[in-house]
Protein backbone atom coordinates (compact mmCIF):
# COMPACT_ATOMS: atom_id res chain seq x y z
CA UNK A 1 0.00 0.00 0.00
CA UNK A 2 1.09 3.35 -0.40
CA UNK A 3 -0.41 6.30 1.52
CA UNK A 4 -0.48 10.15 0.16
CA UNK A 5 -0.79 12.69 1.88
CA UNK A 6 -3.13 15.89 1.27
CA UNK A 7 -2.97 18.88 2.62
CA UNK A 8 -4.90 22.71 2.19
CA UNK A 9 -6.85 23.13 -0.41
CA UNK A 10 -6.67 19.27 -1.54
CA UNK A 11 -7.45 18.29 1.62
CA UNK A 12 -10.60 20.13 1.06
CA UNK A 13 -11.48 19.03 -2.12
CA UNK A 14 -11.05 15.46 -1.19
CA UNK A 15 -12.91 15.45 2.22
CA UNK A 16 -10.01 13.68 3.69
CA UNK A 17 -6.18 14.11 4.76
CA UNK A 18 -4.98 10.72 3.17
CA UNK A 19 -6.05 8.49 0.59
CA UNK A 20 -4.56 5.10 -0.02
CA UNK A 21 -3.49 3.04 -3.25
CA UNK A 22 -2.90 -0.49 -3.69
CA UNK A 23 -0.11 0.31 -6.03
CA UNK A 24 4.20 -0.45 -6.45
CA UNK A 25 6.73 0.93 -9.04
CA UNK A 26 4.52 3.46 -10.62
CA UNK A 27 6.01 6.85 -11.44
CA UNK A 28 4.55 10.21 -9.78
CA UNK A 29 2.69 10.90 -13.34
CA UNK A 30 0.70 7.93 -12.54
CA UNK A 31 0.23 8.27 -9.25
CA UNK A 32 -1.31 11.76 -9.80
CA UNK A 33 -3.40 10.42 -13.22
CA UNK A 34 -4.76 7.84 -10.42
CA UNK A 35 -5.77 10.64 -8.02
CA UNK A 36 -7.51 13.11 -10.52
CA UNK A 37 -9.29 10.22 -12.33
CA UNK A 38 -10.53 8.50 -8.90
CA UNK A 39 -11.04 11.24 -6.64
CA UNK A 40 -11.23 14.38 -9.21
CA UNK A 41 -8.72 16.40 -7.96
CA UNK A 42 -8.71 19.04 -10.30
CA UNK A 43 -6.09 21.30 -8.99
CA UNK A 44 -3.36 18.44 -8.89
CA UNK A 45 -1.73 19.77 -11.75
CA UNK A 46 -0.24 22.40 -9.96
CA UNK A 47 0.88 20.11 -6.86
CA UNK A 48 4.64 19.24 -6.44
CA UNK A 49 4.86 15.08 -5.51
CA UNK A 50 6.88 14.27 -2.16
CA UNK A 51 8.03 10.85 -1.33
CA UNK A 52 9.26 10.12 2.06
CA UNK A 53 9.55 13.68 2.74
CA UNK A 54 11.56 15.10 -0.72
CA UNK A 55 10.29 16.52 -3.64
CA UNK A 56 10.15 14.35 -6.80
CA UNK A 57 10.17 14.55 -10.56
CA UNK A 58 7.46 13.21 -12.41
CA UNK A 59 9.28 10.18 -13.41
CA UNK A 60 10.84 9.11 -10.13
CA UNK A 61 9.42 5.52 -8.96
CA UNK A 62 6.78 5.11 -6.19
CA UNK A 63 7.25 1.76 -4.15
CA UNK A 64 5.14 0.03 -1.68
CA UNK A 65 5.44 1.42 1.88
CA UNK A 66 6.78 4.85 0.53
CA UNK A 67 4.99 7.91 1.93
CA UNK A 68 3.71 10.05 -0.93
CA UNK A 69 2.30 13.95 -0.39
CA UNK A 70 0.94 15.67 -2.55
CA UNK A 71 1.88 19.57 -2.35
CA UNK A 72 0.06 22.39 -3.53
CA UNK A 73 2.16 25.63 -4.31
CA UNK A 74 3.59 26.82 -0.67
CA UNK A 75 2.76 29.81 1.32
CA UNK A 76 4.46 29.92 4.16
CA UNK A 77 6.54 32.79 5.64
CA UNK B 1 14.03 23.27 22.94
CA UNK B 2 17.07 21.53 20.96
CA UNK B 3 15.94 22.22 17.57
CA UNK B 4 17.12 25.03 15.52
CA UNK B 5 14.71 24.50 13.12
CA UNK B 6 10.72 23.67 14.62
CA UNK B 7 7.05 23.85 13.63
CA UNK B 8 5.34 24.79 16.71
CA UNK B 9 1.69 25.88 17.54
CA UNK B 10 2.76 28.11 20.33
CA UNK B 11 3.30 32.24 19.72
CA UNK B 12 7.30 32.17 18.71
CA UNK B 13 9.32 34.08 21.06
CA UNK B 14 11.67 36.04 18.87
CA UNK B 15 14.19 36.01 21.58
CA UNK B 16 14.41 31.93 21.60
CA UNK B 17 15.39 31.57 17.70
CA UNK B 18 18.02 34.51 18.51
CA UNK B 19 19.55 32.83 21.27
CA UNK B 20 20.23 29.72 19.05
CA UNK B 21 23.05 31.73 16.69
CA UNK B 22 24.21 34.23 19.57
CA UNK B 23 28.78 33.23 18.87
CA UNK B 24 31.29 34.56 20.12
CA UNK B 25 32.33 34.83 16.98
CA UNK B 26 29.20 36.65 15.52
CA UNK B 27 28.96 40.12 15.36
CA UNK B 28 25.57 40.72 13.52
CA UNK B 29 22.34 38.75 14.03
CA UNK B 30 19.81 39.81 11.22
CA UNK B 31 15.86 38.28 11.94
CA UNK B 32 13.43 38.28 10.14
CA UNK B 33 9.55 38.51 11.42
CA UNK B 34 6.57 37.53 9.26
CA UNK B 35 3.84 38.49 10.78
CA UNK B 36 0.21 38.72 10.33
CA UNK B 37 -0.78 42.06 7.92
CA UNK B 38 -4.25 43.47 8.79
CA UNK B 39 -4.60 44.55 4.86
CA UNK B 40 -3.20 42.81 1.75
CA UNK B 41 -4.14 44.71 -1.68
CA UNK B 42 -6.57 46.64 0.19
CA UNK B 43 -8.30 43.20 1.51
CA UNK B 44 -8.77 43.40 5.17
CA UNK B 45 -8.01 39.90 6.84
CA UNK B 46 -9.46 39.16 9.63
CA UNK B 47 -7.39 35.83 10.88
CA UNK B 48 -5.04 33.33 9.20
CA UNK B 49 -4.87 29.34 9.32
CA UNK B 50 -1.37 27.71 8.97
CA UNK B 51 -1.32 24.64 8.08
CA UNK B 52 2.27 22.63 7.40
CA UNK B 53 3.75 18.80 6.38
CA UNK B 54 5.18 19.45 9.71
CA UNK B 55 7.99 16.69 9.71
CA UNK B 56 9.24 17.47 6.08
CA UNK B 57 8.83 21.81 6.75
CA UNK B 58 11.06 20.94 9.82
CA UNK B 59 13.27 18.89 6.94
CA UNK B 60 13.57 21.93 4.77
CA UNK B 61 13.92 24.51 6.89
CA UNK B 62 17.23 22.59 8.10
CA UNK B 63 18.10 22.36 4.56
CA UNK B 64 17.73 25.97 4.13
CA UNK B 65 20.19 26.03 6.91
CA UNK B 66 22.81 23.83 5.73
CA UNK B 67 22.68 26.17 2.21
CA UNK B 68 23.37 29.32 4.16
CA UNK B 69 26.05 27.64 6.61
CA UNK B 70 27.76 26.41 2.94
CA UNK B 71 26.91 30.14 1.41
CA UNK B 72 28.43 32.29 3.90
CA UNK B 73 31.11 31.70 6.35
CA UNK B 74 30.36 31.06 9.93
CA UNK B 75 26.71 31.41 9.52
CA UNK B 76 24.82 30.16 11.91
CA UNK B 77 20.54 29.47 11.36
CA UNK B 78 17.54 29.04 13.43
CA UNK B 79 13.96 29.45 12.55
CA UNK B 80 10.66 29.03 13.57
CA UNK B 81 7.11 28.72 11.79
CA UNK B 82 3.81 28.66 13.61
CA UNK B 83 0.64 27.09 12.22
CA UNK B 84 -2.69 26.69 13.22
CA UNK B 85 -4.79 29.84 13.82
CA UNK B 86 -3.32 33.15 13.78
CA UNK B 87 -4.77 36.73 14.81
CA UNK B 88 -3.18 40.31 13.32
CA UNK B 89 0.31 40.58 14.62
CA UNK B 90 0.86 37.47 15.69
CA UNK B 91 3.96 35.98 14.35
CA UNK B 92 4.25 33.48 12.03
CA UNK B 93 7.77 33.40 11.10
CA UNK B 94 11.48 34.03 12.93
CA UNK B 95 14.17 33.80 11.21
CA UNK B 96 17.66 34.60 13.17
CA UNK B 97 21.08 34.46 11.41
CA UNK B 98 24.67 35.18 12.79
CA UNK B 99 27.66 35.69 11.09
CA UNK B 100 31.09 37.83 11.81
CA UNK B 101 29.69 40.87 10.01
CA UNK B 102 26.27 42.53 9.05
CA UNK B 103 26.18 41.88 4.68
CA UNK B 104 26.77 38.61 5.82
CA UNK B 105 23.78 38.25 8.10
CA UNK B 106 21.57 40.82 5.73
CA UNK B 107 22.05 38.55 2.90
CA UNK B 108 21.63 34.88 4.48
CA UNK B 109 18.42 36.18 6.56
CA UNK B 110 17.16 37.58 3.26
CA UNK B 111 17.99 34.18 1.62
CA UNK B 112 16.22 32.14 3.96
CA UNK B 113 12.57 33.96 3.71
CA UNK B 114 12.95 33.97 -0.04
CA UNK B 115 13.64 29.92 0.11
CA UNK B 116 11.27 29.81 2.99
CA UNK B 117 8.47 30.75 0.62
CA UNK B 118 9.59 28.99 -2.02
CA UNK B 119 10.63 25.00 -0.85
CA UNK B 120 8.97 24.61 2.61
CA UNK B 121 5.41 22.45 2.65
CA UNK B 122 3.17 25.18 4.40
CA UNK B 123 -0.22 26.73 3.56
CA UNK B 124 -2.28 29.63 4.48
CA UNK B 125 -5.72 30.40 3.98
CA UNK B 126 -6.73 33.38 4.51
CA UNK B 127 -10.13 34.36 6.40
CA UNK B 128 -12.05 37.30 5.26
CA UNK B 129 -15.47 39.12 5.61
CA UNK B 130 -16.57 37.81 2.55
CA UNK B 131 -14.83 34.14 2.30
CA UNK B 132 -12.14 32.32 2.80
CA UNK B 133 -9.11 30.78 0.17
CA UNK B 134 -6.25 28.83 0.51
CA UNK B 135 -3.05 30.95 -0.62
CA UNK B 136 -0.42 29.72 -3.01
CA UNK B 137 0.86 30.24 -6.54
CA UNK B 138 -1.75 29.66 -8.19
CA UNK B 139 -1.08 31.58 -11.39
CA UNK B 140 3.04 30.03 -11.89
CA UNK B 141 4.32 26.64 -11.26
CA UNK B 142 7.03 27.08 -8.55
CA UNK B 143 9.84 24.73 -9.11
CA UNK B 144 10.92 23.46 -5.93
CA UNK B 145 13.93 21.38 -7.45
CA UNK B 146 16.12 24.48 -8.16
CA UNK B 147 18.99 25.69 -5.57
CA UNK B 148 18.33 29.41 -5.70
CA UNK B 149 15.48 31.59 -6.05
CA UNK B 150 15.37 33.80 -8.88
CA UNK B 151 16.21 37.66 -9.09
CA UNK B 152 12.76 38.50 -9.56
CA UNK B 153 11.30 35.93 -7.03
CA UNK B 154 14.21 37.93 -4.54
CA UNK B 155 12.38 40.82 -5.53
CA UNK B 156 9.14 40.68 -4.51
CA UNK B 157 7.89 41.82 -1.04
CA UNK C 1 9.52 53.66 27.81
CA UNK C 2 7.91 55.97 25.54
CA UNK C 3 11.04 56.59 23.19
CA UNK C 4 11.40 54.77 19.84
CA UNK C 5 15.28 55.60 20.07
CA UNK C 6 17.85 55.95 23.14
CA UNK C 7 21.10 54.94 24.66
CA UNK C 8 21.14 52.72 27.36
CA UNK C 9 23.87 51.45 30.65
CA UNK C 10 21.72 48.67 30.96
CA UNK C 11 21.38 45.21 28.76
CA UNK C 12 19.06 45.44 25.67
CA UNK C 13 15.94 43.34 25.37
CA UNK C 14 15.59 43.07 21.54
CA UNK C 15 12.04 42.38 22.09
CA UNK C 16 11.38 45.93 23.74
CA UNK C 17 12.77 47.25 20.45
CA UNK C 18 10.83 44.66 18.37
CA UNK C 19 7.48 45.82 20.29
CA UNK C 20 7.74 49.42 19.67
CA UNK C 21 7.58 48.85 15.45
CA UNK C 22 4.61 46.23 15.57
CA UNK C 23 1.69 47.44 13.58
CA UNK C 24 -1.48 46.20 12.19
CA UNK C 25 -0.60 46.92 8.91
CA UNK C 26 3.25 45.18 9.04
CA UNK C 27 3.66 42.30 7.32
CA UNK C 28 7.62 42.35 8.04
CA UNK C 29 9.48 43.41 10.52
CA UNK C 30 13.87 43.06 10.25
CA UNK C 31 15.38 43.56 13.09
CA UNK C 32 19.48 43.84 13.30
CA UNK C 33 21.97 43.01 16.33
CA UNK C 34 25.41 44.25 16.93
CA UNK C 35 27.05 42.51 19.11
CA UNK C 36 30.59 42.17 21.16
CA UNK C 37 32.98 40.08 18.42
CA UNK C 38 35.29 37.92 19.70
CA UNK C 39 37.80 37.91 16.89
CA UNK C 40 38.36 41.05 14.87
CA UNK C 41 41.24 40.32 11.63
CA UNK C 42 42.61 37.66 14.23
CA UNK C 43 42.86 39.78 17.56
CA UNK C 44 40.86 38.89 20.46
CA UNK C 45 38.87 41.34 22.02
CA UNK C 46 38.26 41.32 26.02
CA UNK C 47 35.87 43.62 26.42
CA UNK C 48 34.63 46.85 24.59
CA UNK C 49 33.82 50.17 26.58
CA UNK C 50 31.18 52.41 24.32
CA UNK C 51 30.89 55.94 24.67
CA UNK C 52 28.31 58.39 23.50
CA UNK C 53 27.35 61.97 23.49
CA UNK C 54 24.14 61.16 24.74
CA UNK C 55 21.70 63.52 24.09
CA UNK C 56 23.12 64.10 20.59
CA UNK C 57 22.93 60.64 19.85
CA UNK C 58 19.16 59.47 20.64
CA UNK C 59 18.68 62.70 18.06
CA UNK C 60 20.85 61.38 15.18
CA UNK C 61 19.29 58.05 16.06
CA UNK C 62 15.71 59.50 15.70
CA UNK C 63 17.34 61.36 12.57
CA UNK C 64 17.82 57.80 10.74
CA UNK C 65 14.33 57.08 11.46
CA UNK C 66 12.84 59.93 9.95
CA UNK C 67 14.93 59.16 7.22
CA UNK C 68 13.70 55.95 6.95
CA UNK C 69 10.21 56.89 7.44
CA UNK C 70 10.46 59.54 4.50
CA UNK C 71 12.40 56.64 2.28
CA UNK C 72 10.04 53.63 2.88
CA UNK C 73 6.34 54.15 3.32
CA UNK C 74 4.72 52.97 5.96
CA UNK C 75 8.20 52.10 7.67
CA UNK C 76 8.24 52.13 11.42
CA UNK C 77 11.17 51.84 13.15
CA UNK C 78 13.10 51.07 16.57
CA UNK C 79 16.79 52.18 17.42
CA UNK C 80 18.64 50.66 21.47
CA UNK C 81 22.03 51.77 21.87
CA UNK C 82 23.55 50.64 24.84
CA UNK C 83 26.68 52.17 26.17
CA UNK C 84 29.58 51.36 28.78
CA UNK C 85 31.67 48.20 29.39
CA UNK C 86 30.25 45.54 27.22
CA UNK C 87 31.29 41.77 27.24
CA UNK C 88 31.97 39.30 23.89
CA UNK C 89 28.52 38.38 22.92
CA UNK C 90 26.58 41.49 24.59
CA UNK C 91 24.19 43.60 22.82
CA UNK C 92 25.39 47.19 21.35
CA UNK C 93 22.70 47.79 19.53
CA UNK C 94 19.65 46.43 18.33
CA UNK C 95 17.61 47.97 15.34
CA UNK C 96 13.87 46.86 14.39
CA UNK C 97 12.15 48.09 10.97
CA UNK C 98 8.82 46.85 10.34
CA UNK C 99 7.19 47.90 6.98
CA UNK C 100 4.01 45.93 5.03
CA UNK C 101 6.52 43.77 2.81
CA UNK C 102 9.81 42.08 3.72
CA UNK C 103 12.01 44.27 0.59
CA UNK C 104 11.11 47.27 2.56
CA UNK C 105 11.82 45.64 5.94
CA UNK C 106 15.39 44.39 4.65
CA UNK C 107 16.62 47.69 2.94
CA UNK C 108 15.16 50.30 5.67
CA UNK C 109 17.15 48.45 8.47
CA UNK C 110 20.41 47.69 6.34
CA UNK C 111 20.80 51.62 6.07
CA UNK C 112 19.54 52.20 9.86
CA UNK C 113 22.99 50.39 10.89
CA UNK C 114 25.10 52.12 7.88
CA UNK C 115 23.51 54.89 8.93
CA UNK C 116 24.57 54.94 12.81
CA UNK C 117 28.23 54.24 12.03
CA UNK C 118 28.48 57.33 10.10
CA UNK C 119 26.75 60.06 12.23
CA UNK C 120 25.69 59.20 15.61
CA UNK C 121 28.24 60.20 17.77
CA UNK C 122 29.05 57.10 19.84
CA UNK C 123 32.30 55.69 20.06
CA UNK C 124 34.20 52.37 20.96
CA UNK C 125 37.34 51.70 22.84
CA UNK C 126 38.29 47.89 22.38
CA UNK C 127 40.45 46.18 25.16
CA UNK C 128 42.71 43.08 24.09
CA UNK C 129 45.49 41.37 26.04
CA UNK C 130 48.24 43.87 24.99
CA UNK C 131 46.62 47.53 25.05
CA UNK C 132 43.68 49.51 24.13
CA UNK C 133 42.68 51.40 21.34
CA UNK C 134 39.69 54.00 20.66
CA UNK C 135 38.08 52.70 17.41
CA UNK C 136 37.18 55.35 14.21
CA UNK C 137 37.80 55.96 10.99
CA UNK C 138 40.98 57.25 11.51
CA UNK C 139 42.71 56.40 7.43
CA UNK C 140 39.54 58.38 5.77
CA UNK C 141 37.41 61.79 6.75
CA UNK C 142 34.01 60.71 7.01
CA UNK C 143 31.21 62.74 5.83
CA UNK C 144 29.05 63.35 8.52
CA UNK C 145 26.87 66.01 6.75
CA UNK C 146 26.19 63.88 3.54
CA UNK C 147 22.24 62.28 3.13
CA UNK C 148 23.12 58.93 2.56
CA UNK C 149 26.00 56.72 2.78
CA UNK C 150 27.74 56.06 -0.64
CA UNK C 151 27.66 52.51 -2.23
CA UNK C 152 30.91 51.87 -0.64
CA UNK C 153 30.31 52.31 2.47
CA UNK C 154 27.10 49.98 2.12
CA UNK C 155 28.94 47.33 1.31
CA UNK C 156 31.53 47.23 4.14
CA UNK C 157 30.38 44.45 6.74
CA UNK D 1 31.65 81.27 27.53
CA UNK D 2 31.64 78.68 24.98
CA UNK D 3 31.86 75.01 26.28
CA UNK D 4 33.52 71.98 24.03
CA UNK D 5 32.29 68.90 24.80
CA UNK D 6 35.16 66.49 24.91
CA UNK D 7 35.03 62.55 23.85
CA UNK D 8 36.53 59.39 23.42
CA UNK D 9 40.60 60.08 22.94
CA UNK D 10 40.27 63.59 22.35
CA UNK D 11 39.31 63.37 25.78
CA UNK D 12 41.80 60.73 27.04
CA UNK D 13 43.86 63.18 24.81
CA UNK D 14 42.77 66.62 27.21
CA UNK D 15 42.77 64.72 30.60
CA UNK D 16 39.03 66.23 31.27
CA UNK D 17 35.35 65.66 29.01
CA UNK D 18 35.21 69.72 28.84
CA UNK D 19 36.89 73.03 27.93
CA UNK D 20 35.51 76.45 28.52
CA UNK D 21 36.56 79.27 25.58
CA UNK D 22 35.75 83.33 26.30
CA UNK D 23 34.57 83.75 22.65
CA UNK D 24 31.88 84.84 20.98
CA UNK D 25 30.93 84.78 17.04
CA UNK D 26 34.18 83.00 15.80
CA UNK D 27 34.00 79.87 13.45
CA UNK D 28 34.47 76.52 14.08
CA UNK D 29 38.01 76.86 12.02
CA UNK D 30 39.04 79.11 14.44
CA UNK D 31 38.24 77.72 17.68
CA UNK D 32 39.74 74.28 16.46
CA UNK D 33 42.92 76.24 15.58
CA UNK D 34 42.39 77.19 19.66
CA UNK D 35 41.96 74.24 20.68
CA UNK D 36 45.30 72.91 19.00
CA UNK D 37 47.32 75.77 19.93
CA UNK D 38 46.24 75.84 23.68
CA UNK D 39 45.50 72.37 24.57
CA UNK D 40 47.87 70.33 21.54
CA UNK D 41 45.03 68.18 20.37
CA UNK D 42 46.49 66.72 17.39
CA UNK D 43 43.86 64.68 16.26
CA UNK D 44 41.43 67.21 16.54
CA UNK D 45 42.05 67.45 12.98
CA UNK D 46 40.02 64.56 11.89
CA UNK D 47 37.18 65.81 14.38
CA UNK D 48 34.03 67.13 13.07
CA UNK D 49 32.19 70.25 15.19
CA UNK D 50 28.39 70.01 16.59
CA UNK D 51 26.72 73.21 17.71
CA UNK D 52 24.39 72.90 19.85
CA UNK D 53 23.72 69.12 18.79
CA UNK D 54 24.20 69.43 15.20
CA UNK D 55 27.07 68.99 12.71
CA UNK D 56 28.46 71.92 11.82
CA UNK D 57 31.15 73.18 8.78
CA UNK D 58 33.90 75.14 8.90
CA UNK D 59 32.69 78.36 8.47
CA UNK D 60 29.80 77.85 10.99
CA UNK D 61 29.65 80.58 13.53
CA UNK D 62 29.95 79.66 17.71
CA UNK D 63 28.26 81.95 19.42
CA UNK D 64 28.40 82.58 23.46
CA UNK D 65 26.17 80.05 25.39
CA UNK D 66 26.56 77.31 23.05
CA UNK D 67 27.67 74.29 23.12
CA UNK D 68 29.87 73.03 21.33
CA UNK D 69 31.33 69.35 20.74
CA UNK D 70 34.59 67.81 18.97
CA UNK D 71 33.04 64.66 17.30
CA UNK D 72 36.49 62.25 16.30
CA UNK D 73 35.51 59.64 13.58
CA UNK D 74 32.45 57.63 15.75
CA UNK D 75 32.51 53.91 15.91
CA UNK D 76 29.34 52.95 17.28
CA UNK D 77 26.92 49.64 16.43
Amino acid sequence: MVNVLLFAELQEAAGRDQLTFDVDGITVKQLKDQCLSTYHLENIDYAMVAINEEYAEEDALIYKGDTVALIPPVSGG
Amino acid sequence: MEKNYWITHQPIEVNDVIQKVVRREAGAISTFIGAVREFTDGKRTLYLQYQAYESMAEKKLAQIGAEIEAQWECAHTAIAHRIGTLAISDIAVAIAVSTPHRTEAFQASRYAIDRIKEIVPIWKKEYWEDGSMWIGDQKERVSYLRGTPSEEEMKNG
